[in-house]
């Protein structure tokens, strides 16, 4: 009924996610329209921090807030462009015409901005131990990283939810936060006190147990239902 | 579909019920040792506030069964769901901050995490309407509203879960929604207000129902009689129709 | 050759919102033909497009596509049909060569075809300028190496020439013409180069079917009508 | 009970105010809805009311036989509402 040779060409779900993956690093290579202006948020962020509080360096849950939030609003930007190509060049409809399983789609662009906020916290967090920090970073780093990779897969997964409901609204500048926000509040809190008794003055090495859960369950929780709603928000 | 029948039956019922579960509060529950009068409060504010959850949650449910169909009606009933959870909300909201001011002399308090999670879900749902608003597409409009209406349903246990661990000191529930420690008399006051305000959500829910339902049945009703230019394209709305 | 026709289309129906685009389209292409849609902006012409291209999904009726109901049997089709639409569907800030190896990896296709495909159209030569930088014929030479990519058996083309001088028509002829061995499916402003291409030919008025016939077949005034 | 016992019992004159409150507030959303109700209500009954209207002078029209200067008789109407509604 099919031809055999188009069949065993057809492109698998992973395989797929990395076409559209290798395909959306490259034109961010090209454009270099998010992570520059990622980057320079969250410093400038850091920068306007030190005014607001007054203070020359912070400590505790005081520095873990400030982190946080400043990479929160910093990814606000990267999930707000995140589909913005695939919108206004065609890219759903290229996508939707070519034999493959649509939530490559959502593996792929969780992937990028994923790899978008560890590019961004390689350069946020150690300008954050220089400008603002009190304690050193050093031994806290091994700590903070597992933290910070599991709010990034949260930022990723719901950031690109939210992204894609976002791009097709009217006001998707302002409906991607608004939505976005919320939605990621319990992972904010998550990092924020995982992160907090590891960037205390007399810190221990490793985040609270309690949280690291929390920010795995959330993860997990998110990746299921993104994954079963996401080929909703692609069908016309 | 005929929303309107059995109306007024659940009316009268849910006027009776919320009736008699005032007078149960002012003449049957006793004066809480603690609390005293201001304890009464309790009996209106957790029970629209667990109504409004469960209806946000409806919601969501009614908007997975949307996309398994495909059926907008379905999407109808969820955006009502959410609607009504929405008002439950805001009334939830109000009584809380009231009781706040009461029992701790402020109106607001971050310490007491079932509000403050409660603040959040209202934040996001808050985001529903303006997110319908601004898709233009009634199809995606709906098929969006019904994946956010899934999303923010799974969020509300796991919001309350993570805001519950955050504070440093849970202070220990004197009021339990289980009712673990709470006097019978006041368990049985607090069941009947549960019932009433949960039949007030139905009814509104069905009365909303009903009206859409016939406002669209008229719509319908002038296309087959007159054509389908006498019908007035409809205003971009957040509501589906 | 397949006894089902490649394209069978029955009381097509298609609604935006209240809004009724399409009422009751129906029509059917044998394999190997040429359907000319017709008819002013917002007849329903590149609705009816998208519909047969699997995006957009019928309301009511039946639509078929080499022998694949859809919406149900979409994903048996896509792979086998090309769109040409109105958007180039290309990412202006990679290259042309790069826009279509993403396309051959999407569809599972050896890279070879790409430069092959490139070369059909002239476009090796500037094949790594980002596509912003080039202009409307070349995106359109671009465009139809996407279309074109997979090999596949039925064409959708709106517009096909639209921006394209007589040289690279007559170069692109044998990708997306008759010679190609498609059954297609094509829109034209210009009705009379649309005629001399068909096999068959869908008049659209306000989203119904005006009439359905061979091209020698139409009548003028009819045709007039369609454009008044 | 540390919360609750910490804080002081308001005296009853104190608490009925803020427990009015509360109920005055639930009552006042409840009432609030019913009225939004009723002016949508309104609306429904006039749109009725026109398309009963509409519908007897379309009958009054086609009675009186057609009037081919009567600009209501526009050209493919009357194929239009044969068809089906979808």
């Amino acid at each position: 009924m099919r031809e055999g040779s188009r069949e065993e060409q057809t492109p698998g779900t992973w395989r797929t996610a990395g076409a559209v993956l290798r395909k959306d690093l490259l034109l961010e290579l090209r454009g270099l329209d998010t992570l520059p202006a990622m980057v320079l948020f969250a410093i400038v962020t850091f920068v306007i921090f030190h005014f607001g509080l007054n203070q020359a360096t912070i400590a505790g849950q005081e520095a873990a807030g400030v982190l946080t939030v400043t990479l929160l609003f910093a990814a606000m930007l990267g999930i707000n462009r995140l589909f913005v190509a695939e919108r206004e060049q065609g890219g759903f409809d290229a996508f939707l015409l070519a034999p493959v399983d649509r939530s490559a789609l959502l593996i792929a662009k969780a992937t990028a901005l994923f790899l978008f906020l560890v590019v961004l916290e390689v350069v946020a967090v150690p300008a954050f131990g220089l400008l603002l920090l009190g304690p050193s970073l050093g031994p806290r780093l091994p700590g903070l990283i597992a933290v910070l990779a599991l709010g990034d897969v949260a930022f990723a997964v719901i950031g690109t939810l939210v992204s894609a409901i976002a791009v097709q609204t009217r006001a998707r500048d302002l409906i991607g936060p608004i939505i976005g926000l919320p939605l990621l509040l319990p992972a904010l809190i998550a990092v924020a006190r995982g992160a907090g008794p590891l960037l205390a003055a007399q810190g221990s090495g490793s985040p609270p147990g309690k949280w690291v859960a929390i920010l795995a369950l959330y993860d997990v929780v998110f990746a299921l239902l993104s994954y079963a709603v996401f080929d909703f928000l692609l069908e016309d | 579909m005929m929303y309107g029948r059995g109306l007024r039956g659940l009316a009268l019922a849910t006027a009776f019920t919320i009736t008699v579960a005032f007078a149960l509060v002012f003449f049957y529950a006793p004066l809480d040792a603690n609390q005293g009068f201001i304890q009464k409060i309790f009996y209106i504010h957790v029970p629209l506030a667990i109504t409004a959850l469960c209806g946000f949650v409806f919601g969501g449910v009614l908007g997975a069964i949307h996309l398994r169909t495909g059926d907008r009606k379905w999407d109808i009933r969820s955006y009502v769901a959410i609607h009504m959870a929405l008002i439950f909300g805001v009334g939830t909201l109000f009584t809380g901050t009231i009781w706040a001011k009461a029992s701790w002399g402020h109106w607001w308090v971050w310490s007491d995490p079932t509000l403050t999670s409660f603040l959040i879900v209202m934040l996001l749902f808050a985001t529903y309407q303006p997110l319908r608003f601004s898709i233009e597409d009634p199809e995606r409009q709906s098929r969006y509203a019904s994946v956010f209406a899934i999303v923010c349903g799974a969020f509300v246990p796991l919001n309350f879960l993570a805001v519950r661990l955050a504070q440093a000191y849970v202070h220990p529930r004197v009021l339990t929604l289980t009712g673990g420690n709470l006097p019978g008399s006041m368990r049985l006051t607090l069941l009947v207000s549960m019932v009433g305000i949960a039949l007030l959500y139905v009814t509104l829910w069905k009365y909303e129902m009903a009206a859409k339902s016939t406002r669209m049945q008229v719509r319908a009703l002038r296309r087959l009689l007159l054509g389908e230019d006498s019908v007035a394209p409809p205003k971009r709305s957040a509501a589906p129709s | 050759m397949d006894p089902h026709p490649a394209i069978e289309l029955r009381g097509l129906v298609r609604h935006f919102g209240e809004r009724t685009v399409l009422r009751q389209v129906s029509v059917s292409v044998p394999a190997g033909a040429t359907l000319a849609v017709l008819g002013r902006n917002g007849a329903g012409k590149s609705t009816l497009l998208r519909i047969l291209a699997t995006l957009l999904r019928p309301h009511a009726g039946e639509v078929s596509v080499l022998g694949e109901p859809l919406p149900r049997q979409a994903w048996a089709v896509r792979g086998r049909l090309g769109l040409l639409a109105h958007e180039p569907l290309l990412y202006r800030d990679l290259s042309g060569r790069e826009n279509l190896g993403y396309h051959a990896r999407l569809h599972g296709i050896a890279p070879r075809r790409v430069e092959d495909v490139l070369d059909a159209v002239g476009m090796r030569e500037r094949a790594d300028e980002p596509v912003r930088q080039l202009s409307r014929g070349m995106v359109q030479r671009l465009a139809i190496c996407r279309t074109i990519l997979h090999s596949p058996r039925v064409l959708l083309l709106d517009e096909p020439l639209a921006n394209l001088d007589p040289a690279a028509t007559e170069l692109v002829a044998p990708l997306i013409g008759r010679a190609s061995g498609a059954t297609r499916v094509l829109t034209s402003h210009d009705p009379r180069a649309a005629l001399a291409e068909a096999d068959l030919v869908l008049g659209l008025e306000g989203g119904r079917a005006a009439f359905v016939t061979s091209p020698d077949r139409v009548e003028p005034a009819a045709l007039e009508r369609l454009y008044a | 009970m540390s919360l609750f016992a910490v804080a002081p019992a308001l005296p009853l004159h104190a608490a009925g105010k803020y427990v009015a409150g509360a109920y005055i507030v639930f009552l006042a959303i409840v009432l609030i809805y019913v009225a939004i109700m009723a002016t949508r209500l309104a609306r429904t009954e006039r749109e009725l009311t026109e398309l009963r209207r509409d519908v007897e002078e379309r009958r009054r029209q086609e009675a009186e036989g057609s009037d081919p200067s009567d600009p209501s008789a526009r050209s493919g109407r009357s194929d239009r509402e044969r068809e089906p509604v979808a």
